[in-house]
C-alpha cells in the first residue's frame, strides 16, 4: 500500500477529513456507501437551515409593533401560538409570542406578552422576587426564564416575560395530533417524556416552584428533535395569581398535584398510543380514548380502570398508578424513578450516542470558521471606495498584487475563456495563503502583457499588513 | 521580489507545484466538506486568525428604513457622471431613488451600539452628584451638566428628590414631571428680559378670567420663579392651559399630539425634533424644529393675548415686532408687495439667503452675516403668480426694516453648516452694533463701522436655546443660556439652565460654539439698555384685590343654592400674618403609567396627574368669624377625570361639571388668583400636608408662611394622618364618611392651636405615643 | 519506525487562532463578542483536531507488519499500551495493539493482538460462541467488540480481537497519574464514574456477561473529553480462561463480585480525591492512602475502615459500603441506583446540556460552510476582469446592486470615515442573504446621492442568476 497521504504534497499537515483509503475502494462497490455515512446526513443539515431561516426572519418595520422594549427590538409575531385555546389565555389576559432580539446581548429571545393589565395589578417586590426565583430554574427540560418586566410600549399595560427561543420548535399536542407527518406516539416516546418530565419537576421541586398547568402538552415544546421536550411558559402563572407566600404545607399540596398531573398528561398520551399491529387480538380490547375529557375531575378508580385498558407496557402503568394515587400525598422522585430505572440508563445511553455521532459529525467540519474568517479579511480590504482611487492600488501600486491574486483565485477560465469556478482550486490557494507557504506562483495582468511572481508568504505579508493599516487608519 | 517588473525577463521561477490528485468540485456541492484540502505546515500565525479584536455590533438596534419617506426616483435628467449612456429607469427592477445624505447620513456607517439598559439605569439611578454641575469639558464627551436628568418622580416620588444637588444658584430651575416639558427651555429664555419679566408679572395686577391666557400664566410663573429664589417651580398650569388651546395642538406642539413612545427615554425634546421633515424639491430643505415652532407659536399667541385683553398692540409688539416686507416680482412683471409684522425671524446661511459668494468665505464669518442677510433675503421660488394665475420663476424679496430693542431668531442651519460655524472662533457674537440704513438693516461688531449710518443701536446677547445631542443615547435635548444683569456688582453673569439643573458658567463657555454636540436653535438679543433695567415685582403695582371680596361662578348663580361660607369683607382685608387654614382636594385625572423591570425598579413612565376640584379657606384669627369659612369653591374640569377618588376628596361624579353639578363651580384661574392674592398678601396658611397641597395648586408659598401641621407632629419620618391626630390629640372622630375640606382644614386649625398650647407646656412627645 | 506526518512538525495550535486574552474577556460588554466566541471554540476544536490526524497516522510500507490481516490493512502500532504491566499480559501472552482500517466498511478500528497462542488452545466453536455473546453487548460505556479471528500472519498463532476506535483514548490512570496535566479526581468524577461503570455493567449482566477484570483504571479508557468512559477488552478474558459453560450459580457468583471489583475500583480513585483546599482541618484526619495496596485481600471491615477515611460524601461512601458488603449476596442495579438517583438526574441534565451545545457548534459550523461558499460565488462573480467593461455591472446595470450590497457588507466605516470591520455585522448580512429573507435594506451609491431599496431575497436571486449564468457561459 501507498504512504497516505502522499509525502511530497504540502496540503496535507491539517488533513482533517481522511478520504477513504485506496485499498479500500478497490474492492468496494460503488453502491455500497451511502454519501449520508460520510457526510452530515442530509436530515441534519436541513433542520439546521430551517431553524437559521426561522432564526432570521423578520417583520417589515412600520406595523403595528413598537420597534423596541425594554431591551428587545426586531419583534416578530410567532404564529406558534395561534390557536387560542383557554390554556393560553392567563386570567382571561389576551397573550401573544414575539421573538427578539436583545439589546443587551444580541442574542435571540421569546417574548411572551400578557396584555392589558389594570395598572398596579402586579407591584414591583412581587415581580421581582417572582422573577429571582424561577431564574434560579435552570434545567434542559424546561424553557429557561431571563426577563421580566412591565411595559407600556403596546400602548397598554403589558407583562412580559423573555425566555430563550427555540427556533421551529412546536408543542407536543401539535406534534403528535396536528402537524404533518404526524409523529405517532409510541411507548419508547412514553418513557423518555416521562424521564425528561420527572427531571423538570425534580428540579422545579427542589426550589419549592410549582410546575402546575405548565404539565400540558400545549404548554411543553418539542426542540432539536424528536423525542426531546422543555416546560414552556414559567413564572407567567406565579405573576399573574400568586400574590403572597405559601406556607410549606401549601407548596407539598401542590407538589402533590404536580404527580398527578404528571400521570394524566401521560394518560391522555398513553391513550393515543397505537397498540402494535403485529398483535390483532389485544386490538379488541382497546376503548376509543377520549383525549378531551376533563380527567381532573375524576377519581382514582375511573383513572385505574381506564390505566388498566390503556395499550402500554404494565411497568409503565406502575408508574401511571403511581402518579394518580391520590391517595398517596408523600410521593416522590425516588420513589417515583424506582419505577423506571431500567429506562434511566437505556435512556443515558442514547443520548450519549447521539452525542457521538454529533463529535464524529463536527469532525467533518473544522475548517469551516477558518475559511471564512480569511476570506472575510480580503474582502474587507478588497475593492474599498478609497482604494479605487488609490495610487497604491493601481496598476503599478504596491497593493496591485492582491487583485491579481484574487483574480487568480476567483476569477480563473478554461481555455476557451469560460469561468472556471472549482472549489478544490480557492480552497488549495486560501490554505496556502493563509498558512503563508514559501511557494511562488505566477501573477498575470490583465491584459496578459506582464506578470508578478511572488510567493503566498510575501502576499500573506501583504494583505496582512493592509488590514493592518486598514484597522489603525487615524 | 516578487515586486511588479516591465522587465519581460522572469527573474524568478514559480515553483512546481505537486498538491496530490486534483477533482473538480462544485461550490455548492454540500457534501464535499471544506476540510477534504488539507492546510500546509505552518509555523507563523494564520493569516486567517483575528486576535485581540473586538465586535460590538451585537445587539446594535438597526437603523429604521422608513418605507413611508416620499421616494423620489432619480430623474433621467439628472446627471450621471460616471455613465454616458442616459438611465432608462423603465427597465430597471431596482430604480434608484434621490438620497439625502443631510437626512439619512453617510452610506455604509455602522449603526451605533446603544445599551438601553445602561440609559435605564442612570435615569433611575440618577447622576453622580459630586460631578452634576460640572459643565466644563475635558474630552470628547458631554459634561456632565448637560446629561439627560433622571425622572424627578423616580421610586419614591418627587417629595424626596433632592433637587438642591442640581440647582445652588438663586435662580429656579424648571421640574421635567410636566406636560410638554421641552418648553421649558423657552420658558427660562424670556424670563431674563427685563422687558418681558415685567410686562408679564405686571399683567397680575389685573383680573383676567375670561379666557385662558398663556400671559396670565407665564406672570404667574415668573412671579412664582422670581419669588421661589432658586426652589424648583413646576410649569404645571402653564401647561395645561397651553393643552386647553386647539392651535397648539394642531401645530403638532403638545406631548398628546405627538408620538407616544418617545418619553421613557427623552424628557425633554421628542423624537421628532431631531428629524427634520424635508420638502420633496431640494435645496431648500431647512424646516423648524419643535422648539422653533413653539417660539414662533408662542410670541404670536401673547401678541394676540396683549391685544385682546387690552384692545390694543403696545409693549409685545414694540418689544419684538419686526417689520418685515416682501416684494414677489415675477416674469410676467406683476408685482406685489407687503409688510407684516414678526415677532421672530428665522436666519440661515447667507448663501441660502442670496448673498452670492460673499467677499469673505463663512469659515470665518461671526453670526452677523447670518443675521444681516436673513433679514433681506433673496430666493427664486417656482410659484403661481397671484395675478395672473401662471407658474413661474419667482423672485422674493424679504426685508427687515426695523430694529426692535429684542431680537428672537430661530436659527436654522445644516449639519455641514454648523460644521462649518464649529471652527469660527467667536461666531457667537456677545455684542453688536445696528443701524437702518437706506431701508436696510446692516450690523457691524464695532461702534465705528456704522459711523456714515443713521441711528446706531447697540445690542448684547441676552440668551439663547441649544440642543445637545447625544448620540450615546440616540437623544437630545435643549438647555438655555441667559446672561443676567447683577444689579449689585454691575456685572453679567451666565446661568446655563438644563431643566431643574442651574448651574453659572464661564463667559467663555456661553460663548463657545465649537462643540460637537452643540447647536443653537432659538438666539435672542437685546437692546443694550433694556438688558441693565431692573426686574419689578409684581407688588410695586396697585393690585386688584376684588376676587377675594366677591363671587364669580361660572355657572351662575343657582336658586337656593346654600353656601357653606361667608365671603371676605373689606373691614376684615387680609394682611401680612394673617392666620388662614386651606384644605384642597383633588380629583385624579389619569392614574400612574409605569413600567417596572426585573429587577423591580420601577420607570414613571406618565406620573399621576390630579386636578384641583375643591378648596376651602378658613379664617383662622380670634375673633367673632374665628373659623368661618371664607371660601368654598369647586373647580370646574373639562378634562376626562379618572377616578373622583371620592373617598378621600368628597367629590362626586358631575360635581365638576359645568352642566351638571349641583355645586357653584368657579374656574381654576379664579380660585388660584385667590390663593395667590392671599400668599402675595403675606397669609399665613395653616393646614396638613400643605406641602402636596400646593404643588398640586401649582404655587410655591414661601416657607414663612406655611404651619403644616404634618410637620409639626412628624414621627420620624412617619407622617401622621389628619384623622388619627384628630383621634388621639383631640378626641375628636373626623373623616367618617369622605373627605370634607372644611372640616379638614379646620382640624388642622384646632391641631394647630393644640400645638401651639403643648409647645408652650412642652409635653410634645409624650401626648403622640400615647 | 516513523510515522506519518513527521513528529517534528507538532501542531501550532496558538498560531491557529490565538485565545482572547483573559483580561480583555474581563471587561467585555454582553454585546461585545471576540472573534473565538463566533466560531468553534479552539478546546473543542483542538481535540477533534488531534483525533483526526490520530485517525490518518500511517506507517510506511515495507516494515516488518504484514500489509493484510484478515479484513484489515494499514496497520499502525499504538502506543496507548506500551507500559506492559501484568494485566496487561493474558495468560502470559505477550499482547500489543494496532489501529487498522477495515476493508468491510472502510473504518478505522483497534486490532488487539494477543501474541502466540498454542495451537488449539481455543477451539473454533468457543471462539464463534464466545465472540456471539460478547458481540451483542452494546452500551455507550463498553468499547464495542467487532470481530474475533486467529491468524498467523503475524508468523505465529495470535488471537486478533476487533474494536471500536477511539482516536486519542487513554486509559482512566494515565488520565489521573499519568498525563500532563495531571487531572485531579473529585467527587464530580466519582459520581459520574459510578454511573457510567453501573451502566456497563448493567448491560453485561443482562447477557450474563461477567466483567471481571475488566472493571480496572488500566482497562478503563477516557475517550472524548475527561469523564467519559467506557471498558475496553472485553472478551478476551473468556475466550483464553473459560471453556465450559457457567451455571446459573456460578454466573451469579461473578456477578456479585463485579460489584465489589467495582467497589474496590471507586475506593482506589476516591482514596485519591483531594480535600477541598479551603477546609485545612479536614486534612489532618486523612491517612495517606496507598493505591497498591491489594483490595481483593481485604476483608469487609477493613474496607468499612477505609471508606470511613475518605474524603467523599457521605452518599458516596454508601455507595461504596452497599458494593463492597460481601455477605449481601443480592445486589443489583436497582437497589444500586437508588443509592444516587440525584446524580443520575444531574447527569442526564448535563449530557443534554453538552448535546445542545454540540448541537449549536454544528449549526455554526454548518452555517460558515455555507457563508464561505456563498461568498466564493460573490467572489466569483465579483470584480471578474469581464464585468469591469460589461454594461450590467455599471450604475445603470442589472448587477450594480450586488456592488453594493458587497460594500455595504465589507465595507463600513463609522462616523469620521474610519473602516470598520465587524465580523458579527457580516455573519448577520450574509446570514440574511443565504437565508433570502423578506427584509428590505437602502443600498446607497458611491457618491451618496441616490440609493436602491432592494431586499435580502432579491439579492439572493440576483447573485444566484448571476452565478449560474457565469457557469453556464460556453
Amino acid at each position: 500500500p501507498t504512504i497516505y497521504p502522499p509525502p511530497h504534497s504540502i496540503l496535507q499537515y491539517h488533513l482533517y477529513f481522511p478520504e477513504t483509503p485506496q485499498q479500500l475502494k478497490l474492492s468496494m462497490k460503488p453502491n455500497e456507501k451511502t454519501p449520508d455515512e460520510l457526510f452530515i446526513s442530509n436530515n441534519l443539515r436541513e433542520q439546521l437551515v430551517k431553524k437559521n431561516l426561522a432564526s432570521l426572519q423578520n417583520f417589515p418595520p412600520g406595523g403595528p409593533l413598537p420597534d423596541l422594549i425594554q431591551d428587545y427590538f426586531g419583534l416578530v409575531p410567532l404564529d406558534f401560538h395561534e390557536k387560542k385555546t383557554d390554556i393560553d389565555r392567563y386570567q382571561g389576559h389576551k397573550n401573544s409570542l414575539f421573538k427578539v432580539f436583545s439589546n443587551i446581548d444580541g442574542k435571540l429571545y421569546v417574548l411572551r406578552r400578557i396584555h392589558d393589565l389594570k395598572s398596579n395589578t402586579i407591584d414591583s417586590q412581587h415581580l421581582a422576587k417572582t422573577f429571582q426565583n424561577w431564574k434560579k430554574l435552570q434545567n434542559v427540560n424546561i424553557v429557561a426564564l431571563k426577563d421580566v418586566f412591565i411595559t407600556t410600549k403596546f400602548n397598554d399595560s403589558s407583562l412580559c416575560l423573555i425566555y430563550d427561543y427555540y427556533p421551529k420548535a412546536i408543542s407536543l399536542y401539535e406534534t403528535h395530533f396536528i402537524n404533518f407527518p404526524l409523529l405517532p406516539i409510541t411507548q419508547d416516546y412514553l418513557w423518555i417524556y416521562l424521564i425528561q418530565l420527572t427531571n423538570a419537576m425534580k428540579s422545579a421541586h427542589c426550589l419549592d416552584l410549582i410546575l402546575g398547568d405548565l404539565i400540558n402538552w400545549e404548554k411543553i415544546i418539542v426542540t432539536n428533535r424528536p423525542g426531546l421536550i422543555k416546560l414552556s411558559g414559567i413564572a407567567a402563572h406565579d405573576l399573574l395569581f400568586t400574590s403572597g407566600n405559601k406556607t410549606p404545607i401549601e407548596i407539598n399540596k401542590l407538589k402533590q398535584q404536580d404527580y398527578v398531573k404528571l400521570g394524566h398528561l401521560l394518560i391522555k398520551l398513553a391513550s393515543n398510543v397505537k397498540p402494535p399491529t403485529n398483535n390483532p387480538l389485544s386490538n379488541n380490547n382497546t376503548t376509543p380514548s377520549s383525549a378531551s375529557s376533563d380527567y381532573k375531575t375524576n377519581k382514582i378508580h375511573k383513572d385505574n380502570v381506564e390505566i388498566d385498558q390503556l395499550q402500554v407496557e404494565d411497568s409503565f402503568k406502575e408508574v401511571l398508578r403511581y402518579l394518580t394515587n391520590d391517595q398517596d400525598d408523600n410521593k416522590n422522585v425516588k420513589d417515583l424513578s424506582v419505577l423506571f430505572i431500567d429506562q434511566l440508563y437505556s435512556n443515558f445511553n442514547a443520548l450519549k450516542h447521539y452525542d457521538e455521532y454529533l463529535n464524529k459529525t463536527l469532525q467533518t467540519e473544522l475548517e469551516n470558521s477558518r475559511l471564512f474568517r480569511l476570506l472575510c479579511k480580503m474582502n474587507f480590504i478588497f475593492g474599498r471606495i478609497e482604494s479605487r482611487i488609490d495610487i497604491n492600488w493601481s496598476e503599478s501600486g504596491e497593493k496591485f498584487p492582491i487583485i491579481l491574486f484574487y483574480d487568480f483565485v476567483f476569477h480563473q477560465i478554461d481555455e476557451t475563456g469560460k469561468p472556471v469556478m472549482d472549489l478544490t482550486h480557492v480552497l488549495r490557494c486560501l490554505n496556502k495563503l493563509d498558512a503563508g507557504v514559501s511557494e511562488k506562483l505566477v501573477l498575470v495582468t490583465p491584459d496578459e502583457m506582464n506578470c508578478i511572481i511572488i510567493s503566498y508568504k510575501e502576499l500573506k505579508d501583504l494583505i496582512e499588513s493592509t488590514f493592518r493599516s486598514l484597522t489603525q487608519t487615524n | 521580489g516578487g515586486n511588479f517588473t516591465n522587465t519581460p525577463e522572469i527573474l524568478q521561477y514559480p515553483d512546481f507545484v505537486d498538491d496530490g490528485p486534483h477533482n473538480f468540485v462544485l461550490v455548492d456541492d454540500m457534501n464535499y466538506p471544506l476540510s477534504s484540502v488539507g492546510l500546509p505546515y505552518y509555523s507563523e500565525r494564520l493569516l486567517s486568525a483575528w486576535p485581540y479584536t473586538l465586535f460590538n455590533s451585537d445587539g446594535t438596534i438597526p437603523k429604521k428604513l422608513d418605507l413611508n419617506l416620499p421616494l423620489t426616483p432619480t430623474s433621467k435628467t439628472s446627471k450621471q457622471p460616471l455613465n454616458a449612456t442616459p438611465l432608462d429607469l423603465s427597465s430597471k427592477k431596482f430604480p434608484f431613488y434621490r438620497y439625502d445624505k443631510n437626512k439619512y447620513g453617510k452610506r455604509n456607517v455602522a449603526a451605533n451600539y446603544i445599551c438601553m439598559k445602561d440609559i435605564r439605569k442612570k435615569m433611575t439611578n440618577g447622576l453622580d452628584k459630586e460631578e452634576i454641575l460640572n459643565y466644563k469639558t475635558t474630552g470628547p464627551e458631554i459634561p456632565p451638566a448637560y446629561s439627560q436628568l433622571p425622572f424627578t418622580y423616580g421610586k419614591y416620588g418627587s417629595d424626596n428628590f433632592d433637587f438642591q444637588a442640581y440647582n445652588k444658584t438663586q435662580f429656579s430651575g424648571l421640574d421635567t414631571d410636566v406636560d410638554n416639558s421641552y418648553t421649558n427651555s423657552i420658558i427660562q429664555l424670556y424670563r431674563f428680559v427685563p422687558e418681558v419679566f415685567n410686562f408679564f408679572v405686571g399683567c397680575l395686577k389685573d383680573e383676567n378670567f375670561d379666557k385662558p391666557s398663556l400671559l396670565s400664566e407665564l406672570g404667574y410663573l415668573y412671579d412664582m420663579m422670581s419669588r421661589s429664589h432658586g426652589r424648583v417651580v413646576r410649569s404645571a398650569n402653564f401647561q395645561a392651559t397651553l393643552n386647553s388651546i386647539p392651535q397648539a395642538a394642531i401645530s403638532g406642539l403638545l406631548d398628546k399630539t405627538m408620538n407616544e413612545s418617545y418619553r421613557s427615554i427623552n424628557n425633554s425634546v421628542p423624537n421628532s425634533a431631531s428629524v427634520k421633515t424635508v420638502s420633496a424639491t431640494l435645496g431648500d430643505c431647512l424646516s423648524k424644529n419643535i422648539i422653533q415652532k413653539f417660539n414662533e407659536f408662542l410670541l404670536n399667541r401673547l401678541l394676540k393675548e396683549e391685544f385682546e385683553s387690552t384692545g390694543h398692540n403696545i409693549t409685545l409688539e414694540q418689544c419684538f415686532g419686526f417689520t418685515v416686507s416682501t416684494e414677489v416680482k415675477s416674469k410676467c412683471n406683476h408685482y406685489n408687495k407687503e409688510t407684516n409684522v414678526k415677532p421672530s425671524l428665522c436666519i440661515q446661511s447667507p448663501t441660502r439667503n442670496g448673498v452670492k459668494q460673499s467677499t469673505k468665505k463663512l469659515s470665518n464669518q461671526t453670526i452677523l452675516p447670518y443675521i444681516e442677510s436673513s433679514m433681506r433675503s433673496v430666493k427664486v421660488q417656482n410659484k403661481i403668480c397671484e395675478t395672473c394665475g401662471k407658474q413661474d420663476m419667482m423672485e422674493i424679496e424679504k426685508t427687515v426694516n426695523n430694529l426692535p430693542p429684542l431680537m428672537s431668531f430661530q436659527v436654522m442651519l445644516t449639519e455641514s453648516e454648523w460644521k462649518t460655524v464649529r471652527t469660527v472662533k467667536k461666531w457667537l457674537s456677545k455684542e453688536f452694533y445696528a443701524s437702518v440704513y437706506k431701508n436696510k438693516i446692516i450690523m457691524k461688531p464695532t461702534y465705528n463701522d456704522l459711523k456714515m449710518a443713521g441711528e446706531v443701536f447697540k445690542y448684547e446677547l441676552n440668551g439663547y436655546i441649544a440642543k445637545v445631542t447625544d448620540p450615546s443615547t440616540n437623544t437630545t435635548r435643549l438647555v438655555t443660556y441667559s446672561r443676567v444683569w447683577d444689579q449689585e456688582l454691575q456685572v453679567f453673569r451666565w446661568y446655563m439652565f438644563n431643566n431643574y439643573l442651574v448651574v453659572e458658567v464661564d463667559e467663555d463657555e456661553a460663548l463657545n460654539m465649537s462643540y460637537w454636540w452643540k447647536t443653537i436653535e432659538v438666539i435672542l438679543y437685546c437692546d443694550s439698555e433694556e438688558l441693565r433695567k431692573p426686574f419689578f415685582s409684581v407688588d410695586t403695582y396697585s393690585i386688584n384685590y376684588d376676587i377675594l371680596y366677591r363671587d364669580h361662578f361660572s355657572n351662575g348663580i343657582m336658586e337656593g343654592y346654600k353656601k357653606e361660607y361667608k365671603l371676605l369683607t373689606k373691614d376684615e382685608a387680609p394682611k401680612a400674618g394673617t392666620l388662614i387654614a386651606i384644605d384642597a382636594e383633588f380629583v385624579l385625572l389619569n392614574d400612574e403609567l409605569c413600567e417596572i423591570d426585573g429587577q423591580g425598579n420601577k420607570t414613571v413612565v406618565r406620573p399621576k396627574k390630579s386636578s384641583l376640584a375643591r378648596i376651602s379657606v378658613i379664617r383662622g384669627e380670634e375673633g367673632p368669624l374665628y373659623a368661618v369659612p371664607f371660601i368654598d369653591d369647586y373647580v370646574v374640569n373639562r378634562n376626562h377625570i379618572e377616578d373622583y377618588l371620592t373617598k378621600y376628596s368628597g367629590i362626586l361624579p358631575g360635581d365638576l361639571d359645568l352642566e351638571k353639578s349641583e355645586k357653584q363651580l368657579v374656574t381654576r384661574e379664579v380660585v388660584y388668583r385667590k390663593i395667590w392674592l392671599l400668599m402675595q398678601l403675606g397669609c399665613i396658611f395653616v393646614g396638613h400636608g400643605l406641602n402636596n397641597d400646593f404643588k398640586l395648586i401649582n404655587i410655591n408659598v414661601p416657607r414663612a408662611q406655611i404651619r403644616d401641621t404634618a410637620i409639626y407632629f412628624l414621627q420620624g419620618k412617619r407622617y401622621l394622618s389628619l384623622r388619627y391626630l384628630a383621634f388621639a390629640l383631640l378626641d375628636k372622630n373626623i373623616q367618617e364618611d369622605n373627605h370634607d375640606s372644611i372640616e379638614d382644614a379646620y382640624t388642622a386649625l384646632i391641631l394647630y392651636k393644640k400645638y401651639l398650647d403643648i409647645k408652650e407646656s412642652g409635653t410634645l412627645p409624650k401626648v403622640i405615643e400615647t
